[in-house]
């Protein structure tokens, strides 16, 4: 599978609350129902190896107790036709999905090299009960 | 505040919040439509709608939607959705997998190159392009990273190249 | 005006409760409010004409009973520069709009035929009130 | 700092209730909570100047009077690669975020005069209590 | 569950959900500032305020807002906003619309080609660029794609083309 992001969840801007909790990786789903789930993940490169991947990917998975596989929820997958040296892409992903209690939301890259980590309001991960 | 606690349950069982308690998983290609009231007695489970599948045993309340194949991409369905498998896509003939990421699990199909003049050294297949034979065919000389036919006729039109590839071989034919 | 885009409202992901219904590509307004309103599509291409199209558009539009023009609510436009062979684009819009009951919500997209429709969480639809 | 854009609150699709006020450029807090702030800024150009920036940048930012700098909320910036003359980059931009009542949001662009003003479906910018 | 039931109203009258009623649509121009109260008596309806339009009759709580030409990208306004009509937008003098899409609702304006050294085939317009004719006008010779004045003095750096096109009118001329 695609490596997964970790992310900051007391610091600065983040912050949990209302029994959404944040362990290994994952935010963990306190009560049943329907959630707006969303993640912007600010890619950037090329990281001088100049090879240019031909692409960046962000999905958001759901991992559930009642299912050995991950479930992908939002997928945005983005060609790159930049050349020049430094480039930046955001990806945002958002919408409502239905979840349990004790579910686990997590978000996953194509390639954790290319994620700017550098700054809080550039690569964020949430979510919030309807 | 009651945190979430979900006893570890037998194998072959889930914990079922509703339920409160652990429940027999239902089978691959079905998914759960009523949590079972106690342990022993068993899961409610209905098969997948048709265009859903579960490959794993679970007590989800809905399967997973296939994917579907992008024929307006030249992509071509290898194996079809059933209730226990997705659908498998790969290239129609004539045309070969070249892979968006690592993983592959975006990809277009581009067309095979034709080897014009060229011996195969490699047919094309799902996953690589035909391998053409660097040098060319006899009867066929090279122009530039191509090769062409030697002229029947009229070998005036020949070049140097074509004259030392197919020169030879007028001389012997009828004139 | 440009074409409309068909959903799924019933199978993988996909539902819809509370009266909010899908009926002839639409989502259907069962009570005036304020709606946050969203919708991803991931556009692909060049399918093989290589006649690659300079821009891709979607919109999400309101048909009401009470006008006899839709409405454009938000709108979503990228110009292409990608040239090689496969491209992707996914244009995500969201926004809270006020809706009368019976409005009809919709995505048009410049398109069709360069909408990737393969994977559910590649292109998605929603909406939900405040 | 980078410009501050203005917006349209009463015309149109865009209003202002439940005492969420706009005013000099920015949305005022009624109450503290958590919010979900959004904005998208569609950037056109190039202005025939022929010089192509490398990059578009959208900036929420929060104002407070508890502090005398602005507080980077959410980034997006993305570089450019189409070199025709007309191009066109929408930036969507959204998340959770805890805010104090009289705090002030406000939208930063890299160039005001990359933005295209000229519908409002185009660009947005707006907020809503959880 | 009750349903949205929305009763046919008589041409020229839509349902309003919060009266419970049919009332007249509101002119082209206005909208519906308070529903009716009965069928019998009207609806009440303001005039769009400005920078807003309402092309039709209508029962809505709000105008549409205008469009605006994109003056930084050499747009012209064809014709102002009106409280009946968008506004519209063209190209500044001397400019022509590159489309951006099929239905041309985002085009840039670029500036129309000068034809230097050519007769004018057909002018620029707000569709489309000049055209300018293939072969140069008199005293201009051609020099690639282009059409270059013939020299008046020194005819030396003529070409072979500049002599042909230019040379013949030197002799007859002084000098």
């Amino acid at each position: 599978h695609l490596p997964i992001l970790q992310w900051e969840d007391k610091r600065g801007l983040a912050f949990t609350k209302n029994n959404l909790s944040y362990s290994s990786n994952a935010l963990v789903i306190p009560v049943s129902g329907d959630y707006y789930v969303y993640a912007q993940v600010t890619f950037r490169g090329p990281i001088e190896s100049g090879t240019k991947p031909s692409s960046v990917t962000e999905i958001i998975t759901k991992v559930t107790d009642s299912y050995p596989e991950p479930t992908q929820l939002l997928t945005g997958t983005k060609t790159l036709s930049e050349n020049g040296n430094g480039w930046f892409q955001p990806i945002y992903l958002g919408a409502v999905v239905s979840l349990e209690v004790g579910d686990k939301l997590m978000v996953n890259v194509s390639d954790i090299k290319l994620v700017d980590y550098t700054k809080e309001h550039k690569t964020f991960f949430g979510a919030f009960l309807l | 505040r009651r945190y979430v606690t979900s006893f570890p349950c037998p194998t072959g069982m889930n914990w079922i919040e509703t339920a409160h308690q652990c429940c027999p998983q239902c089978p691959a290609g079905t998914f759960l439509s009523k949590p079972c009231t106690s342990p022993e007695n068993g899961s409610e489970c209905l098969a997948c709608p048709a265009g859903t599948f579960r490959t794993q045993p679970n007590t989800l309340s809905e399967c997973q939607a296939c994917y579907e194949c992008d024929r307006q991409a030249f992509q071509s369905v290898l194996s079809n959705c059933s209730a226990t498998s997705n659908v498998a896509c790969g290239c129609e003939p004539g045309r070969f997998r070249v892979c968006l990421d690592k993983h592959c699990s975006e990809f277009s199909c581009r067309k095979c190159q034709p080897c014009t003049g060229r011996l195969i050294q490699r047919p094309c297949s799902e996953a690589q392009d035909t391998l053409c034979d660097s040098n060319c065919k006899p009867d066929f000389y090279r122009e530039g990273d191509e090769c062409r036919p030697c002229p029947t006729s009229t070998p005036d039109t020949c070049g140097k190249e074509c004259q030392q590839v197919c020169g030879s071989n007028n001389d012997q034919g009828s004139g």
